[in-house]
């Protein structure tokens, strides 16, 4: 079957997820929205699903384009609001959370924030959400965006936003992941090169040596994918 | 059912003065006190301070309409689908607006300060971050063993304005579906406005007081706002308006865009 | 429905450990885990640490059983008509239970430290008791302004029991009426241990899932307790049974009395 | 009508209660229950009334022997827990507690934790539930004991529990009114006198100059609180 970069990076998000994990994704988040119900039908029907409208383990009839959306609570077993989701990364008990940044580093720090200075920036971003508390609290972070170019990842981020746990990163390009604090180069996707992903990412890639090819989407994912998102949903983060 | 603390629009934003501290309920396009807003907007209030987690059409309005001097948020953008709140942006970048960054748990625990009367409260994480520094967050000590944390300074607001599904007259309230930090809010604030779906008899309410959340003796006023909310959704009642996003949007990308928005829509 | 994280009582009474920190739901007499005290006392537990605002009956109980070496607590008594809690207090006045006597808020407070997954929390009031001596807690400045505040240490169990009107297998749960601190607690706390009137079908909780304050992934175990309260009260299912408190007060005050009392109240 | 110490008691205390503010009794507190239910009937209807099982503004279809039964969330218009009136109290949202005291001292000082040391007790008491907090952070402290003799009003309590801003003592005897830090004697009940009221107090009665008599419980006073309390759950503070 046919699969792009979202397709990819949905598949690889998902196949990262345990069954019975608790995992969070916040605003703005429609490849981590869709990846965990797409764990949920694959391998992990016991992963607790835990989003910014409160539902627990929500199943909602169709997926919003928001992923803040109240459509998020439909078929939940209760509610879990934001601020007992972040109670619960603080005190230890959030397994997993999908970050995003508008820029990443090579140690997992993000920004978004700013470019430019903080009181006098560029452009003025998003801000962090609530990455600055999410990032050190998670059992883990899995980091993603859906470009992969040396704006995004840079030798130094303008501003830091927010250091911690980050385990993977996911891009359209490849898979990092962070050993002794530094991200290396875990798997290419099938359709990039080393050559491509080193040219694109304005920080040095690591451990050229060990990585290997991402496993391609399989047709059983692919399709339950197309189930839950027939809409493509997805494609928003591509625009 | 007009009695009570029910009062018009215009009254409950002329309560509002230049500078104070505004928290607006809801959560980027969802339950947000939109005509409220457009309100403050019309009587061209000034200087005001914005509270919310995250927020978008909200704050971006009011940023574009010049009420705005601080926004204390830990996001403010309109998400995938319409991208960044353009005139938030903008202000911010030209240094008339000045973005208060928070992690949105900051917000939440500057608001436990306020809500549980004490002058600042402790806050797992931000290690690593720059946000401390640019905004000045102390660092202590634990004094009853190793190691230090954050705290976050009490921010008080001085108007919580919720958008509610169900009030009686004199304000005990109720919100389906996600409640985001509206009842901390409530609780944080000095002075409660609600924007109401429904002004309902108080004796339906009392049939199930635990789905309250907001008691009667919180509320300073309430004002009638079927559809209050929108472009944002209320759910269950709507989902959100993306053609009046858009709408919004397109207005603001012309130049004096703001004022014949808000001559256009009503409330 | 025997299935999920459906266990015995006996089971559940054996996870915890002599020394274990065990927060108890419910306030007096109303919706306490009372038939799991009692088998807290049956199998001879020793050295719990037990938290609590305002306990009687079950601390009372667990003190005779000789089960206790600390109460965390604000209050404890059995209130007007049957008067102070006699095991408790002569365990104490022997020296051979420790009373942490906190404020009611102190024990809300540092039940929220924990649940915060913070070291302390910053409480308002107590200046001019003599409680923060006897029982150390500190004060601290300021870093925000003037003044100074006082902190609770972190206090969090390592079980909290919780008698609930309704929870599924999985341990999704309500309760109706006064929730007391058991919310808290069950954030607070490492493990979940539910005892519940009734063990319903998930799916019918998941028709209002605003109504189950207890989410399943806190909870490691369900206890199917009909009457479980009992001889507390437990709304809207049951009152206070007042001629089985009275029974437990007789038997304490008889020499062996708890013992017996315990051969003669089942579960 | 006839009265006696729990019927002058409850009508004083629901004198003090003002239209529209809030107030809140605790545990074991059968007098200001039922004051507060007088004070609603009488002069107060919009009075907010809270109490620990949280209801608001409760109305119970009888009275209940316990303070904190779950009776007394019957017909309120919300929910609001006990940690909610704590958090309303500590941020100076409370007008005004009841609070009683096994030893109340001149200062209006109490003591609900211990006769003798605080480690080693002669008489391990209650607990000053949320005395310790309420006191300095309530708008007012209605303080009340069913029992007037020095071992209640000593000299020196023999641990302070909480000490705050008490602004009535409520006794079977008197009314203290506390002024500038001291509690001075307002009014002597009906029935007794200043000689027993000095014999019965282990601190010394000061201004004793402007004392009155208390103003007799009014026939519409006590047929109200005979509607409300018509089993005598009062009279459990007076075994």
């Amino acid at each position: 079957m046919n699969y792009g970069p979202a397709e990819m990076m949905i598949v690889s998000m998902a196949r990262l997820l345990r069954n019975g994990e608790r995992v969070f994704h916040g605003v703005a988040s429609p490849l981590p929205m869709i990846a965990i119900q797409l764990a949920k039908r694959l391998h992990a029907p016991d992963l607790v699903y835990l989003n910014i409208p409160g539902g627990v383990d929500a199943s909602p009839h169709r997926l919003p384009t928001s992923t803040v959306d109240s459509l998020l609570v439909e078929n939940s077993s209760s509610l879990f609001s934001l601020t007992e989701i972040f109670d619960l990364s603080a005190r230890g008990g959030l397994d997993t959370a999908f970050i995003s940044g508008v820029q990443i580093d090579l140690y997992g720090r993000i920004n978004l924030s700013c470019i430019g200075d903080f009181k006098q920036p560029k452009v003025r971003l998003t801000g962090g959400a609530g990455s600055a508390v999410i990032l050190p609290t998670a059992g883990r972070v899995i980091l993603w965006r859906t470009k992969h170019n040396p704006k995004v990842f840079v030798k130094k981020c303008d501003f830091i936003t927010a250091k911690g746990n980050v385990e993977r990163v996911i891009t359209p390009l490849c898979i990092f992941r962070r050993e002794k604090g530094r991200l290396v180069l875990e798997s290419i996707h099938p359709y990039s090169n080393l050559k491509e992903v080193i040219q694109e990412t304005g920080f040095p890639i690591e451990s050229r040596k060990e990585y290997s090819i991402t496993k391609e989407p399989e047709d059983g994912e692919l399709t339950i994918l197309n189930q839950i998102d027939p809409m493509r949903v997805r494609d928003l983060e591509f625009k | 059912m007009k009695e009570g603390k029910v009062v018009s629009l215009k009254e409950a934003v002329s309560w509002i003065d230049d500078g104070s501290v505004v928290a607006l309920g809801g959560n980027i396009l969802n339950r947000c006190p939109s005509a409220f807003v457009r309100e403050i907007a019309r009587q061209g209030k000034r200087g005001l301070e914005i509270v919310k987690t995250a927020g978008a059409y909200d704050i971006d309005l009011l940023c574009a309409a010049g009420c705005v001097s601080k926004v204390h948020a830990g996001f403010v953008s309109f998400e995938n689908e319409f991208g960044l709140a353009p005139n938030y942006r903008r202000l911010v970048e030209e240094g008339k607006v000045e973005a208060c960054e928070h992690a949105c748990y900051t917000v939440i625990s500057a608001l436990r300060a306020a809500a549980y009367g004490i002058p600042f409260q402790p806050v797992a994480g931000l290690n690593g971050s720059d946000l401390p520094r640019v905004r000045g967050m102390k660092r202590i000590r634990n004094p009853y063993g190793r190691g230090a944390i954050y705290v976050v300074e009490r921010l008080q607001p001085d108007w919580a304005i919720i958008h509610v599904n169900e009030s009686d007259s004199r304000g005990n309230a109720r919100i389906y579906g996600p409640q985001f930090e509206d009842i901390l809010m409530s609780r944080a604030a000095k002075n409660v406005i609600l924007t109401a779906e429904h002004i309902v008899e108080g004796e339906r309410l009392m049939e199930h007081p635990e789905m309250n959340q907001i008691p009667h003796f919180l509320v300073r006023g309430i004002v009638h706002l079927p559809g209050g909310a929108a472009p944002c959704g209320c759910y269950p009642y709507y989902e959100v308006d993306r053609e009046g996003v858009k709408r919004y949007l397109e207005y603001c990308s012309k130049g004096t865009g703001v004022k014949e928005y808000l001559m256009e829509v009503s409330p």
